[in-house]
């Protein structure tokens, strides 16, 4: 057995993870050093996966096998397809900058207490949630991949409930109650959803007797293992319902605002941009391999619940007074873009809604990080509080736009690329709701403009009048991302290379074929 | 009755006595049991003989030893295949030494040597008149309150029979299990009960409660007991004996010789049906199953921590070993009268321990209805009725017990000026004063609540798999849906203890000696081990999940 | 050769880059990178139109792929770019009068302290209107539609300080949006109609499908054009963008962008063609526009917005002659190049004018101003003789053409499309003789502003005055170049397939009514302002005055319906989510407190009452077990 | 006379124990309900004994004799104790935890 590359993807940091917690209270430098090597250490090796990774091999590539619990029938599979390695190389991008971002986020405000020590434990549950975010791409095994997408609910849920803006508008006292209510929010959302899921996966051993994706896909298609029809549709449901809370899909969104209102720029910016993702990629990889029938069943309702969350999440975000909800409602908007493309079953749609996700972690993490670095000057995350920045921080305001531009998806820019795709891909299959969908593109353009003038324009209020420019830190989070916006976004290729194969392999794997056009058709 | 019936009874009766051949006793099997038990006597006559200085000092010592010993027999019985092949019938068909039974006894003594660590503790409460303290009454026949108690502890007395009553205890837990007839049930459940009635009135602290607790405890399970023997009694009428095999064969109607008394009282199902409910009714008291529960929560409560521990961990251990024996040697031919009934039992507990934990306010209490919950889930295991059914309660029960004594002896940990702090407001913000406490109950928490990458979960999927591939898919349903209930108290303790504020009030969190450390150690350990590699585990629970008959 | 066709874009493109990136160490040059590659730009230009005169008709088109821009699963979409005549037009025009506008902005924007972002966002929209035209499909064509949407965005915002300006750059953007969203709905007909969306094969497949797609598709792209090329009903945008500096306003909102409508029109004429309908919708928006422009340009007193009306009003022409299909798209184009020159002449005069006046707007405080500025006062004179269509003058050739074109449609349709063109005409000599009179002659009417400095109007700066003076060439000559002998025709021909329409009256009936309702409507406007003193507030005015002075209050319209309407929705929205969908929750979770709470109860610490229940338990225990037993 | 009587007799105890144990106050009194009940447990033994014709039923008799004899010490050893910290023998009494 080759060098186990997927297994040090996620242990690196893991393990950074314990070492960053191990530092000693005083040491707080150094914990954050060490975090941002480990995550740059974790890149460069997502990178040789990239790399490593052949688009015209097999399915699933570097897979690892080795048994586990053989008792529940499970077995420790990784392996990779396309959609994994994108993912993965997001995930492992992101975090450095998650981490470069948040330097600050958790100095402890009392120096004397050398018990408590957040800024270690900050870091090391990053990096913890990195590890399991990765393995969680790479498990090809129902179990493994469930034991880490439930392991990741803690992690995250401390670093939502135990970090928190600095200066509150209602005094730190409110600030922590609200925090933990988002937390405990977040975890029993996504624990009830991972709950129900857990039945399922108990109903899918007893159907199948084991948990590994490749034999089960593969015996379904072949027949050999066939399932009764109401059987599969509750065991997709079972599946589906945590997805959706974690994507998250109309109506049971309601977790996100108030966690990444409540969170720190970073931590909101690792909700959305990166453990959300796990929820879509979920979809596209289990939900529809494992039970496509119940898919093309349940695809109706999806695509209403879908368009429903694009607009309404559009609207609610216009009607936001707080910039981090703001964000927050305009991501349960692009996520119903991906749910869309996912389950229009075409080409277009899958491969939009995997580069919808990469694209949508980028410009998300653009536009978040800018407003973290917003709030952190300004103390407040009302937009009203706010008003002609641009003529102040010029700077801060230009890459604050851009973020905006992506997220309204402008031609040009990564995201305008896998929002048309998703569009196309629906609209080819399902008109009206294509027609419908694309309605979301005004509404975001209303609600990132607005925004915008809000904020950055207008007479210069006199509590950002001394607001200074991006720091060199900052600008070291920022371009990075913008750079790859624009590549993404002029060239999208070296990514579609990776994903098409993959999505053609599911395509198949619910039998559908893409609509043709009428003209061929007629011939 | 006929009369020649009556006549044989009386020439029997007067047969000499020289007729009545000496029992066989296979001691290499039963050694566990009488280590301990043995070990037990050693520590009454080392109350009575040794000075009180030094009795601490031997009486731990001798459970020490006893109880790794009786551990190195289970292992050294299981090893040279007693759990498998060479499983039998031991003492005239009084004990069973099976898999599950060495199993069960295995899991007891061990809890039994950690639960025993934390009764030895003597660190944590301040020392009174320069003489270390456990949490035990310094003198249990003084008046809470008066100046012979305050005599007793100027005296720097301690009440070193808790050993004893220990060793009593565990030797009474692990016969339960392995009784192989209704007899040898009943004795030993009272055997394991009485020194537990005992243990919970010695609190040091908090006296009027931990009596409170012991009256309630001792007449509440004298109560079920006097039930549980009646069954016995009535289930001696149906099958004319009281020993399992028999008692099954009757059921079975695969008996050989039926005498005609016995003939007519076969008929009879309503003595069975009635005699096997009272019996089990009994087994549910002790593993406190809704609607037998509520003496859990007070009990709990009272109790000096260190006993709570031991006792929600092993009492539950024993019990679910003795019902799973009886349902599945005794009364497997009965399943389809009793199942939908315990099904029924099933759901409520697992609900309503988790609903009623909602609203507690005192960390013991909540452990208490938490276990109530976690009893609920183990049932559906038993209602599996099949192998997986077994070992995964053994799992169960076996991950279960060592989080429960680590999660109590970290509440011993948490102190104020009177005693243990166990009102939840008082832990607000441990998480800021020690976090590694506070992170370790967490961990402990996340366990009960069945987290991924704990025994909890392994736990939990365990039974739920067995019994959703038993057909008892509902109880999956429900048990997930308590599961998610269950989650919110969990999740309240962990945000009170690290998202909010500490209280200037606030308890300290006393520095334990290694014996408490080694407790929380082992309750750490066994989670996270069988939490992420259960496999080991999992095959001795299956190596050992075959019953004897 | 055709490699230098992504110079065209590059070039500006870099300047842009450059410019936005490069901080402060540049503002000293900024502006001259920005001119030079702008006429960098137009260089290439000229040398690939050089070229391509070179060529025989037929084979004059470039293509030049680049790369495979999103290769997907049965969707190929490239960047690539075709240069043929209808793009070469417009590559001249933009470039030619682009580089203009940067010379007279250096000059103009000179006191501002952002010269160099101005210049930065110049470039890019230089880089995306040229990409615009060159684009050889669609969806790259809608890459640049949005980029220079982008940049009006930017231009018209430039002086954010001013909410005003900051409101309206957002309202155009998102009036624009809609148009868009028509724009990619067209697209994706086309993917699923045709499997592709490059102008070649579209083009070629029309005859394949049926007249309903292709009406939807023709309409969506009207729709398209009406945002962009500020028709109604999504006009509103256009007077707000006044709110930018001049120079844009010249640029881009007279002289190319908002010409793009007209530009995706007669570029998909094959499917307009195939789709009667659609083109009658076409020329009916393009008819309306024509008249509310040229009404609103009447009523108002800022220059700037006046001769926005007057914008709208002329790509009103656009349009409509463009919906007269192959009749009429020479003459839309030819409208469009002339109206380029002149109206950007008209607008670098008004500028002129302002930043004599200190960027005073009301024509009611000017007045007699030729005395002051002569040469802003000749080359805006040219240009309004051009754009009133005065014999000899570029707006007569182009103007005559569509309106000829006009009654050629035939039937009533053309009776009434003809009408109204030459009402249309009336109207503009009307309003344009308005301003001139009201700006240039009357005796002067400013005084001095509240905090008491008067203006002192003097003539602008060569840089302004030289691109001023070059358009007012252009508005004099460039029609008579284009139409003496129909060059202009045949250039377009290969690519626009021209038909000759009949006027059932003769082409001369035709100009002569024209030449009449010029001198009625010039006449009237002489009579009305410029026999008597003109007050310097408004006077009330009759309903439809005060109607068009707000823009037909479509504005008013439109904040009722859609502002408010949102406003409401929105918040009634936020509402919901809190209360219902986060209710819901919560309800189960305080409920379940609930439960709990009442349960507790039980839990009443008397040792006899657990002895109940657990009497009762086994009660039921055996009942239920016997039970079991029975059923 | 039928032994079967011998059961009704002893259920009758039984449920009388019960009952006590469910409305007396004063522990001692619930107590000795308890006592009764195992006692009619013993009559139900000895009574089945008798028509099985085997002697079970009788050893377990002593059996419960000796176990009930150890209950007394354990529960009168509880009892007094708390007898003497509250002054009350009272069940109802004793209810510090609840809820």
């Amino acid at each position: 057995m080759s060098f186990p590359l997927l297994t040090a993807t996620a242990a690196l940091p893991a393990l950074g993870a314990i070492a960053t917690a191990a530092v000693p209270a005083a040491r707080r430098t150094m914990a954050k050093w060490l975090a941002l090597i480990v995550s740059l250490a974790t890149l460069v090796l997502a990178a040789i996966v990239l790399v490593r990774f052949d688009p015209a091999g097999d399915r699933y590539q570097l897979t690892e096998s080795r048994a586990w619990i053989a008792d529940f029938g499970v077995r420790y599979e990784l392996g990779v397809d396309g959609i994994a390695v994108a993912l993965i190389a997001l995930t492992a991008l992101l975090i450095p900058f998650v981490i470069l971002a948040g330097w600050h986020d958790a100095d402890p405000l009392e120096t004397g207490n050398t018990r408590w020590r957040p800024t270690q434990g900050f870091f090391a549950l990053i990096l913890a949630v990195e590890a399991m975010v990765i393995i969680s791409f790479e498990a090809t095994d129902v179990f493994l991949f469930y034991i880490f997408f439930e392991a990741m609910l803690i992690p995250m849920y401390f670093l939502i409930g135990g970090f928190g803006d600095r200066a509150h508008e209602h005094g730190e006292e409110t600030a922590s109650t609200q925090r933990s209510y988002a937390a405990v929010k977040f975890l029993l959302y996504n624990l009830v959803g991972g709950l129900i899921m857990l039945a399922a996966v108990i109903g899918l051993y007893v159907v199948a007797g084991n948990f590994s994706l490749t034999e089960i896909a593969e015996a379904r298609a072949n027949g050999s293992l066939d399932m009764a029809t109401n059987t599969e549709r509750w065991l997709f449901l079972g599946f589906f319902f945590a997805f959706a809370v974690k994507a998250p899909l109309w109506p049971l969104h309601t977790w996100l605002p108030n966690a990444m209102g409540e969170a720190t720029t970073p931590v909101a910016v690792l909700i959305t941009a990166v453990v959300d993702k796990v929820g879509t990629f979920a979809m596209l990889r289990f939900c529809l391999q494992l039970f496509p029938e119940a898919s093309k069943w349940a695809t109706p309702v999806i695509l209403v619940l879908a368009l429903i969350s694009i607009i309404y999440g559009a609207l609610l975000a216009v009607g936001q007074r707080d910039i981090k909800r703001l964000v927050a409602y305009a991501s349960i908007s692009h996520f119903g873009f991906i749910i869309l493309g996912i389950f229009a079953m075409t080409s277009q749609g899958q491969s939009g809604a995997t580069l919808y996700m990469v694209n949508h972690g980028i410009s998300t993490a653009a536009l978040m990080l800018v407003a973290g670095f917003l709030i952190s000057r300004r103390g407040s995350r009302l937009i009203a509080d706010y008003g002609g920045v641009q003529k102040v921080a010029p700077v801060l305001a230009g890459t604050f736009l851009i973020g905006g531009l992506a997220t309204l998806s402008l031609p040009g820019l990564a995201p305008f690329v896998s929002e048309f795709l998703v569009l196309v891909g629906t609209y080819a299959r399902y008109p009206v709701v294509g027609i419908i969908a694309t309605f979301g593109i005004v509404l975001a353009a209303l609600y990132v403009l607005v925004l915008y003038q809000r904020t950055m324009t207008g007479p210069v209020k006199p509590e950002v009048a001394e607001m200074p420019d991006l720091r060199v830190r900052e600008l070291v989070v920022v371009t990075p991302l913008i750079v790859l916006l624009i590549f993404l976004g002029v060239y999208p290729k070296p990514l579609t290379d990776i994903v098409n194969p993959a999505v053609k392999q599911t395509m198949s794997d619910v039998q559908k074929k893409d609509p043709q056009p009428e003209v061929e058709a007629a011939k | 009755m006929s009369a020649s019936a009556v006549h044989s009874l009386w020439t029997t009766a007067a047969d000499p006595i020289s007729k009545i051949d000496a029992p066989k006793i296979e001691y290499g099997q039963l050694s566990p049991t009488l280590i301990v038990i043995g070990a037990a006597i050693v520590g009454i006559l080392v109350e009575a003989f040794v000075p009180r200085k030094s009795r601490y000092y031997v009486q731990m010592f001798v459970s020490v030893v006893a109880l790794t010993a009786a551990f190195a027999a289970v292992v050294g019985l299981a090893t040279s295949g007693y759990g498998t092949t060479k499983a039998g019938i031991a003492a005239m068909g009084a004990i069973a030494v099976d898999g599950p039974a060495l199993f069960l006894q295995g899991t007891i003594l061990l809890a039994g040597l950690v639960g025993l660590f934390t009764f030895a503790e003597r660190r944590l409460d301040p020392e009174a008149h320069g003489n270390r303290v456990d949490s035990f009454a310094a003198q249990a026949a003084s008046v809470p309150g008066s100046d012979s108690e305050q005599a007793a502890v100027k005296a720097g007395f301690t009440t070193t029979e808790v050993f004893p009553l220990l060793l009593f205890a565990i030797g009474g837990m692990l016969i339960f299990p392995s009784a192989n007839d209704l007899l040898t049930l009943f004795v030993a459940l009272e055997v394991f009960s009485l020194p537990l009635y005992l243990l919970c009135a010695l609190a040091r602290r908090k006296r009027l409660m931990s009596q409170e607790a012991a009256v309630k405890y001792f007449l509440l399970g004298a109560f079920a007991s006097a039930f549980t023997l009646f069954g016995i009694a009535l289930l001696y009428g149906y099958a004319g004996s009281v020993s399992y095999g028999t008692i099954a064969q009757v059921v079975d109607g695969t008996v050989k010789d039926v005498n005609p008394a016995l003939a007519d009282t076969m008929g009879n199902d309503v003595l069975l049906l009635i005699g096997a409910a009272m019996i089990v009714m009994g087994l549910l008291f002790k593993v406190g199953a809704v609607p037998f529960h509520m003496w859990t929560p007070d009990v709990y409560q009272g109790a000096p921590t260190p006993v709570t521990g031991f006792m929600a961990a092993a009492t539950k251990v024993a019990a679910f070993g003795a019902l799973l024996r009886l349902l599945y040697v005794v009364l497997p031919g009965l399943r389809w009268d009793w199942r939908p009934v315990m099904m029924g039992i099933a759901v409520v507990t697992m609900l309503g321990g988790a609903v009623v934990a909602i609203t507690q306010t005192d960390i013991k209490r909540l452990l208490a209805y938490s276990s109530i919950a976690h009893a609920g889930f183990i049932l559906a295991g038993v209602i599996a009725m099949t192998p997986d059914g077994v070992s995964s309660v053994l799992f169960y029960l076996g991950a279960y017990s060592f989080v429960t004594i680590g999660a109590f002896a970290v509440v011993t940990l948490v102190r104020d000026a009177g005693g243990e702090a166990t009102h939840l407001s008082k832990w607000a913000g441990l998480g800021r004063r020690s976090p590694l406490v506070a992170a370790v109950f967490a961990v402990f928490l996340l366990a009960f609540a069945g987290i991924p990458l704990t025994s909890g979960f392994a736990g939990k999927f365990a039974v739920f798999k067995a019994a959703a591939e038993g057909g008892a898919g509902t109880l999956v349903v429900v048990g997930v849906i308590s599961s998610a209930i269950a989650a919110f108290f969990y999740i309240r303790v962990i945000v009170l203890m690290f998202f909010s504020e500490p209280r200037p009030d606030g308890p300290t969190v006393a520095v334990p000696s290694p014996l408490t450390m080694t407790a929380i150690g082992v309750g750490v350990a066994v989670t996270v081990v069988l939490g992420v590699a259960p496999q080991y585990f999992l095959d001795l629970a299956n190596q050992a999940g075959v019953f004897v008959r | 050769m055709e490699n230098l066709i992504a110079l065209l874009v590059a070039a500006p493109l870099l300047g842009a880059v450059v410019l936005l990136c490069g901080g402060r160490r540049l503002d000293a040059v900024g502006h001259w990178i920005g001119t030079a590659l702008a006429a960098c730009s137009f260089v290439i230009g000229v040398v690939l139109f050089v070229d391509m005169l070179g060529k025989d008709a037929e084979h004059r088109a470039l293509m030049q792929h680049l790369f495979s821009w999103i290769p997907v699963e049965g969707f190929q979409a490239d960047v690539a770019f075709q240069l043929d005549q209808l793009s070469m037009t417009f590559v001249l025009l933009i470039s030619g009068v682009g580089s203009l506008i940067h010379v007279y902005s250096i000059g103009y924007m000179e006191h501002d302290e952002r010269r160099r972002r101005f210049f930065g966002y110049l470039n890019l929209f230089l880089a995306a209107m040229l990409m615009l035209v060159l684009a050889d499909n669609y969806l790259l064509l809608y890459v640049g539609w949005e980029g220079v949407g982008l940049a009006s965005y930017l231009l018209i915002g430039f002086w954010q300080h001013k909410p005003s300006a900051a409101t309206a750059a957002k309202k155009a953007f998102l009036v624009n949006r809609v148009g868009d969203m028509g724009l990619s709905i067209a697209i994706m007909l086309m993917f699923t109609t045709f499997g592709t969306f490059a102008f070649g094969p579209v083009l070629e497949a029309t005859g394949e499908t049926s007249e309903g797609k292709l009406t939807a598709i023709a309409l969506m792209l009207l729709l398209a054009a009406c945002g962009k090329s500020a028709q109604v009903p999504l006009q509103s945008w256009l007077g707000d963008a006044m709110e930018g500096p001049t120079p844009v306003s010249a640029l881009i909102h007279a002289a190319t962008m908002v010409t793009a409508g007209v530009y995706l029109i007669v570029r998909s004429g094959e499917i307009f063609n195939a789709a009667p309908d659609a083109q009658l919708v076409v020329t009916v928006v393009g008819a309306v526009t024509l008249l509310f422009g040229a009404i609103v340009g009447c009523a108002k007193d800022d220059i700037k917005k006046a001769l926005a009306g007057s914008t709208m009003s002329q790509i009103g022409y656009m349009i409509l002659a463009a919906g007269l299909g192959p009749i009429g798209y020479v003459f839309a184009i030819m409208h469009l190049v002339t109206h380029g020159f002149f109206k950007a002449g008209l607008f670098l005069g008004a500028g002129s004018v302002m930043h004599g006046m200190n960027d005073e707007v009301d024509m009611r405080k000017y007045g007699g101003l030729r005395t002051y500025m002569p040469v802003t006062f000749v080359t805006f004179g040219l240009g309004y003789l051009a754009i009133i269509g005065f014999p000899g003058l570029s707006g007569f050739f182009s103007k005559d053409k569509i309106i000829e074109a006009a009654f050629a449609k035939g039937g009533t349709e053309g009776w009434i499309l003809g009408g109204v063109a030459l009402l249309g005409a009336a109207i503009t000599a009307y309003y344009m003789t308005r301003v001139m009179l009201m700006t240039f002659f009357g005796e002067k009417r400013w005084q001095p502003d509240e905090n008491g400095n008067e203006p002192h109007p003097h003539e602008s700066p060569r840089s302004m005055t030289i691109p001023m003076i070059v358009l007012a060439f252009g508005s004099v000559f460039a029609g008579g170049i284009f139409a003496i002998g129909d060059r202009f025709l045949h250039w377009l021909e290969p690519v626009t397939e021209h038909a000759h329409g009949h006027p059932p009256v003769s082409a001369l009936t035709v100009t002569l009514a024209t030449m009449v309702v010029l001198v009625i409507g010039a006449g009237t406007a002489y009579v009305q302002y410029g026999r008597r003193p003109m007050p310097v507030v408004a006077p009330r005015g009759s309903l439809l005055t005060r109607a068009a002075r707000r823009d037909l209050l479509q504005d008013d319209f439109n904040h009722v319906v859609l502002v408010r309407g949102g406003e409401h929705l929105t918040r009634s929205l936020v509402y919901v989510d809190h209360t219902l969908v986060d209710g819901v929750v919560n309800g189960t979770a305080a409920s379940m407190g609930g439960l709990s709470g009442r349960l507790r109860k039980l839990q009443n610490g008397y040792a006899r009452s657990y002895a109940v229940s657990m009497f009762g338990g086994v009660a039921i225990l055996i009942a239920a077990t016997l039970l079991m037993r029975a059923v | 006379m039928n032994p079967v009587n011998y059961l009704y007799l002893a259920a009758l105890l039984f449920t009388i124990g019960a009952t006590g144990v469910l409305i007396r106050r004063n522990a001692i009194v619930v107590f000795m309900c308890v006592e009764l009940m195992l006692n009619a447990c013993n009559l139900a033994f000895v009574t089945f004994s008798r028509m099985h014709g085997n002697l079970d039923g009788q050893v377990i008799a002593f059996f419960t004799m000796v176990v009930a004899a150890a209950e007394v010490v354990v529960g009168l050893a509880i009892i007094v104790s708390l007898f003497r910290s509250r002054h009350s023998a009272s069940v109802d009494d004793a209810s510090l935890m609840k809820l």
